[in-house]
């Protein structure tokens, strides 16, 4: 078998692999590199349980190639909360009841911040359509589009916080 | 496997041409990667084209765009003139899977997939675009039309790569519409679909069209006939009546798990009239 | 009494509050770790080969080159897993599934597997195994399989209890019922009768079927695993592989949904078979293709409905006979079909009869409410039918032949205090009733039954030395059961929500719980916490005695705290659970309650759904534009867990109706294994769900939980098809009603109109 | 003296006899008694069966004292899911 050696970076830190040529992103993360967090629930981009950023582009981790990501930086669930302080979206996740099983929760995570990143108030439509690549069976949708609705509002607000601070300063 | 990312067209075209076993071209990987995990294909190299730099590009020329195969839909979606020239080539783009695939997906790969629900083609086939194609003979272009011969094949040689897809000038007084039908809202591939791309002329009467339909036969097909029920109307009942009419004649669908013959059928009629009207409106007709 | 199960009416202080679920940091972090998150050193990766034939007998399988492949340490076939069923069919059933023996029954059934040291060479194995298959003559249709001439699935198979002779496919006939339905049309003054078909549809839960799983040559082992009920698990593959019970521990992982498809064991022993094999841990996880192969869907179904009123309203007889496939192997679902079907409603003369049919697909399996669905489309779409021939609001008709306390429920037993009523009343007040519908809009509604049940249960409540407490339980969390449980024990014990801690026990570490079905984890696991609690609160009662040396007779409990009673004790102050159990070591030793129950009288559940949907006459597409459940839930622990229940239930139900199916091909095989073209609703197609939630205890629960987790799957293909129906002025009478259906239904509507129109102007 | 109604499998194992009467104090004591006059009654039980007494329905608790006059429906066991 033919190894690749990759040098990256997953959340921020230098990691090093060699793979298979025909390894997926998706089996690198969890089998290689310990990082759980992306499911595979398909394997086919149908389902969105395997979504990361690479080079903050939003993508399923499984039609991905573990090959490809030399040299550029890849984003996981993992790498979502500062230290101790969780991510708002995290946060609203968790106070909205937004998941049931929990097991599609990393994939919309990362699609969810994916969508505030680019479109920082998103209407309902907007959140409904950005979200629909991650398939959901528990919970109706219902709360997760309520959660990422209260996420924007919440880094809205520390948006205009921070802003305020720097203009003190 | 073996995996290679080649800095040039031109090693990337060796690659191909020199490969012996089974030898891909990844771009965006979401058609390719999906037939290596249910093992429909298993290849011997996989050469990764989108290290070559001018696969990324969008370039705006004198004779309209030129788009890299490596760029991705949803960059596309992002591009200004591109949205404001093309609006239809760029929705139907836009409209291959979910925001994950979107980041990864290509118009050329999904025209060399060679699939006839292929989102883009219809798009692309009215807006006359072509395929630059480079090989071990150099580089030639052909209108995407001849691209595709039949499900899953190509007229592609060995060792031919599909660089870039050209989009012509856009004329003043013309626009382009792309319509599908997928049972939910996101996530499916057309059961069938209709692309429109009209120029008007003096009074709102239409001067020249394209109407091209997808997963209705064995390739995306182009429906002279339905361009000729167009052209010299104002897109009256009539005329659209004659559309719809000319491109249920033109479809030669299957029965499969995605919709039925006469589903196909009605609803090609259905999806034409709808994207002449945008498409009309969108050339400032009213 | 701490273990007395009759309701009585409190006050609480955390039930029916909103806390953050325990499990969420874990959760929203990639920390928790479900059935493919857990690794073993010097694991293998288990693969397994499947029928690409609908029905074939299997001549040979030679193995004998995978085997010699580097990197393969064992391959297993049917002769790996012989039979110890000791004539249990039922057993010898589950068996076969696992792996098929002289035949090959439904596309994907297992015909041999792999493990090897990585995935690659797993897959190169399973292509070395050659396979030397007979086709044989196949069916897939229910209808079909009815026939007399049909190809037989199961050689073996008898209708019970019919004549002993006879091959078939009906493996089951069940009549429920009651009165004379004969005289009850005779007296009728108008009549509906229609015929409804259901295609297959799959739970469609996010996380496929994956395990660990270790087994030595000393018959000790260990199972890490998805699913519903690791208790079952564990005395499944022990039967199977002939293991002792205690030395097998099996411990659930968190679990990636289950919605009855994971109630059973599907590829778990040939895991721990190749283990065994290997002597090495292997791991087996199933592709999404798999999953849709060769797991265990739901019926596809076949329902005539007959149903007469009086003019005044009333329904006076009731039939239907409803169809339903089991798959390859026999099962209770057309039974389950026929006790569900008219139970909302009070009917004098009432007969379901219920057929289980073979066909070669994948074993059936339980899917949230089973068989419940496919009966309520038929029997809410002949009520609208029937209302408008009477002439009455199809609300108020509901209403007035609603089942109401003390009614003959038509699969038997009286009703105690019930919902159904409740919940139209609702309905009927609801604003949705009365919001403005436009062009091409429809509305409908429909009402839903599930029994839900109890079942063996037992839990651990410890007292930590600071006065916090481990909940150990073990029914399995697949929606937020822990933070209901928390609530229950620090309501009873009168601590903080935050002080609990619940944990799902392993094996080794509780006594047998059956398996989380039937909507019982909280109704069950809650008892017995409440019992556990009140024991611990016992014991906590007697060590506050010892402390102050008085009889422990005089000591109660309040808020968390004993309290010496009486005048004499007015000088002890109170003593906190956390002062109790920092003395503890010089009291008596750890604090600590126990239960062990049989959860039985789960108290049965309706529920009433509204649907507006607007459908694209050109194209047959239909979209959800307002949803509403209305249901019973007798106690709401943690109300948005219960909404969290009624939304996904419904929205299950909304992709069962309009899009969901299995589609075979004329060759027998499935063409849509995979969720591309087997379509579960996304985000976009979907309202938000409005939910109401009414509370009519359970009078045999102590808090009045009734199970919440499955009714509202019930309605919803009869409410989308009666709105559907407003929508386009015509019956849909095949679900899913997707966009090829709808169209096809509305031409033809046009085309019968055109001729009848011909016909008058002629 | 116990009417027991019965369902599905048991009225069919019956020729479709809708009840029986039966002397019983608990479930246990009214299954075994059941297996030993009916035998063709035997099959269906073993498959699984629940008794409902006066409404409330019983899955597990063989013990559970069935009151004099009480309503008793013998029903197939059922999962869920």
């Amino acid at each position: 078998m033919t190894g690749v050696h990759v040098s990256t970076t997953v959340n921020g830190d230098a990691v090093e692999f060699v793979c298979p040529g025909s390894e997926s992103l998706l089996d690198v993360l969890r089998n290689r590199l310990g990082l759980t967090g992306a499911k595979e629930g398909c394997g086919t981009g149908d389902c969105g349980a395997c979504s990361v950023t690479v080079d903050g582009q939003l993508v399923c981790s499984c039609l991905v190639l573990g090959a490809e990501v030399e040299g550029r930086e890849v984003t996981t669930v993992e790498g979502m909360a500062r230290g101790d302080e969780l991510h708002p979206l995290q946060r609203q996740f968790i106070e909205n009841a937004a998941l049931q099983c929990g097991i599609c929760t990393p994939g919309f995570l990362v699609a969810a911040k994916a969508l505030l990143d680019r479109n920082p108030s998103p209407n309902e439509e907007e959140i409904r359509y950005a979200l629909a690549g991650n398939l959901c069976r528990c919970t109706g949708y219902d709360k997760i589009v309520r959660a990422v609705n209260a996420a924007a509002k919440d880094l809205a607000r520390e948006a205009k916080r921070s802003g305020k601070k720097r203009k003190r300063a | 496997m073996n995996y290679e990312a080649p800095a040039t067209m031109k090693e990337a075209s060796k690659l191909m041409a020199k490969a012996k076993g089974e030898a891909y071209l990844l771009a965006g990987g979401t058609d390719l990667l999906v037939r290596m995990k249910s093992g429909m294909v298993e290849p011997d190299l996989v050469v990764d084209i989108k290290r070559i730099p001018a696969t990324q590009e969008i370039k705006k020329t004198s004779n309209g765009y030129v788009i890299g195969a490596g760029v991705a839909c949803a960059t596309l979606g992002r591009h200004k003139g591109l949205l404001k020239d093309w609006p239809g080539v760029v929705e139907a783009a836009n409209l291959i899977g979910s925001d994950q695939i979107q980041g990864r997906c290509t118009m050329v790969g999904n025209l060399c997939n060679a699939s006839p629900a292929a989102d883009s083609v219809p798009a692309m086939v009215a807006a006359r675009a072509k395929a630059v194609i480079v090989g071990p003979k150099g580089r030639r272009t052909l209108p995407v039309e001849k691209v595709v011969t039949g499900p899953g094949s190509t007229s592609l040689k060995k060792g031919e790569i599909v660089e870039a897809i050209k989009l012509p000038k856009r004329e003043s007084r013309s626009g382009d519409a792309y319509l599908r039908f997928v049972p939910r809202t996101e996530m499916d591939i057309a059961v069938c679909s209709a692309g429109v791309n009209l120029t008007l002329g003096p009074k709102g009467v239409i001067k020249q069209a394209r109407v091209s339909l997808g997963a209705v036969a064995p390739t995306v097909v182009l429906v002279p006939a339905a361009a000729r029920a167009l052209t010299g109307s104002k897109l009256d009942d009539k005329a659209l009546d004659k559309l719809a009419a000319a491109c249920e004649a033109a479809c030669s669908p299957i029965d499969d798990k995605r919709g039925t013959v006469e589903f196909r059928t009605e609803v090609a009629g259905v999806l034409a009239r709808r994207a002449a009207k945008i498409a009309y409106e969108r050339a400032g007709g009213k | 009494m701490t273990s007395d199960t009759s309701y009585t009416d409190q006050e609480f202080s955390l039930i029916g509050t909103r806390p953050i679920r325990p499990d969420g940091v874990d959760k929203v972090t990639g920390r928790a770790r479900y059935g493919a998150d857990a690794s073993a050193p010097g694991q293998l990766v288990g693969l397994i080969l499947r029928s690409p034939h609908a029905h074939a007998k299997i001549k040979s399988i030679d193995t004998a080159k995978a085997e010699k492949l580097a990197g393969v340490k064992a391959v297993l076939t049917a002769a790996d897993l012989p039979d110890l069923t000791n004539g249990n069919r039922a057993s010898y059933d589950v068996l076969e599934n696992c792996m098929a023996r002289d035949r090959a029954l439904y596309d994907g059934h297992a015909v041999a597997a792999v493990a090897a040291i990585d995935e690659v060479t797993a897959r190169k194995a399973l292509k070395l195994i050659k396979v030397s298959y007979k086709k044989l003559p196949h069916v897939t249709d229910v209808d079909e399989a009815m026939k007399d001439n049909a190809p037989i699935v199961q050689p073996h198979v008898r209708t019970a209890g019919g004549d002993p002779d006879k091959q078939t496919n009906i493996a089951q006939v069940s009549t429920f019922g009651h009165g004379d339905v004969e005289a009850g049309f005779a007296k009728a003054d108008y009549i509906v009768e229609e015929s409804f078909k259901t295609e297959q549809t799959h739970q469609g839960y996010i996380e496929p079927h994956a395990c660990l799983a270790t087994l030595g040559p000393d018959g000790q082992g260990e199972l890490w695993v998805t699913t519903q009920g690791h208790y079952t698990f564990r005395n499944v593959c022990a039967e199977l592989l002939g293991l002792e019970v205690a030395k097998l521990k099996v411990t659930s992982s968190e679990i990636g949904g289950g919605f009855g498809g994971k109630t059973h064991v599907w590829m778990e022993p040939v895991a721990l078979a190749l283990s065994r094999k290997a002597n090495r841990p292997v791991k087996l996880v199933m592709s999404r293709e798999e999953v849709f192969r060769a797991s265990g869907p739901t019926s596809s179904t076949s329902v005539d409905v007959k149903l007469g009123a009086t003019r005044d309203g009333r329904i006076v007889a009731a039939t239907a006979t409803l169809r339903y496939q089991d798959g390859a192997f026999p099962g209770i679902w057309g039974m389950l079909g026929a006790m569900t079907s008219f139970a909302c409603y009070d009917l004098e003369n009432v007969k379901s009869v219920g057929y289980d049919v073979l066909v070669n697909r994948p074993k059936v399996a339980a899917y949230r409410a089973p068989s419940a669905p496919m009966a309520a489309f038929g029997v809410e779409s002949c009520v609208d039918l029937l209302a408008a021939k009477v002439g009455m609001d199809p609300v108020d008709f509901r209403l007035l032949n609603a089942a109401k306390e003390g009614t003959k429920a038509s699969y038997g037993p009286p009703y105690g205090p019930i919902g159904i009523g409740p919940t139209l009343e609702t309905v009927k007040k609801h604003p949705h009733m009365r919001a403005r519908l436009g062009k091409n809009q429809g509305r409908g509604m429909a009402c839903g039954f599930w029994f839900n049940f109890g079942g063996q249960t037992c839990c651990d409540l410890n007292i930590g030395v600071d006065g916090t407490v481990n909940l150990t339980v073990g029914t399995v969390d697949v929606g937020g059961s822990r933070a209901s449980l928390s609530l229950i024990a620090a309501e009873e014990l009168g601590i903080p929500y935050e002080s609990v801690k619940c944990t799902i026990g392993d094996t080794a570490s509780l006594g047998h719980n059956d398996t989380t079905e039937g909507s019982r984890g909280t109704f069950s696991s809650g008892m017995a916490t409440i019992f556990a609690a009140r024991n611990a609160i016992e014991e906590l009662k007697a060590r506050a005695a010892q402390t102050w040396e008085i009889n422990a007779k005089h000591v109660e409990w309040e808020n968390g705290q004993a309290i010496a009673k009486g005048i004499e004790h007015s000088n002890l102050g109170p003593l906190t659970l956390e002062e109790l159990a920092r003395k503890s070591p010089t009291t008596g030793g750890p604090i600590a309650g126990h239960n062990e129950v049989v959860a039985d009288g789960a108290g049965v559940s309706f529920a009433s759904h509204i649907c507006d949907v607007e459908v694209d006459p050109e194209t047959g597409s239909t979209k959800v534009l307002r949803y509403t459940v209305v249901q019973d839930a007798g106690k709401a622990i943690h109300p948005d867990y219960v909404e969290g229940q009624f939304q996904g239930g419904a929205v299950q139900g909304i992709g069962w109706a309009l899009n969901e199916e299995y589609i075979y091909g004329k060759d027998g095989r499935l063409q849509n294994p995979g969720f591309l073209d087997y379509r579960i609703p996304v985000c976009s197609d979907l309202p938000f769900i409005d939910t109401e939630i009414l509370e009519i205890p359970n009078p045999n629960h102590p808090y009045g939980i009734r199970g919440v987790g499955e009714t509202s799957i019930v309605p919803p293909l009869a409410a989308i098809a009666n709105a559907v129906s407003n929508a386009v002025g015509v019956r849909m009478r095949h679900i899913p009603m997707s966009p090829p259906r709808v169209l096809k239904a509305i031409k033809e509507a046009q085309m019968e109109e055109e001729a009848q129109q011909q016909v008058s102007a002629g | 003296m116990l009417e027991v109604q019965l369902s599905g499998a048991f009225r069919d194992a019956l020729d479709g006899a809708a009840s029986v009467q039966i002397e019983a104090a608990t479930i246990r004591e009214l299954l075994r008694k059941l297996k030993e006059r009916y035998p063709r009654l035997h099959d269906p039980i073993e498959a699984g069966v629940a008794v409902s007494i006066n409404g409330n329905i019983f899955r597990d608790n063989w013990g559970e004292p069935i009151p004099p006059g009480a309503e008793v429906f013998l029903l197939p066991r059922i999962p869920g899911g």
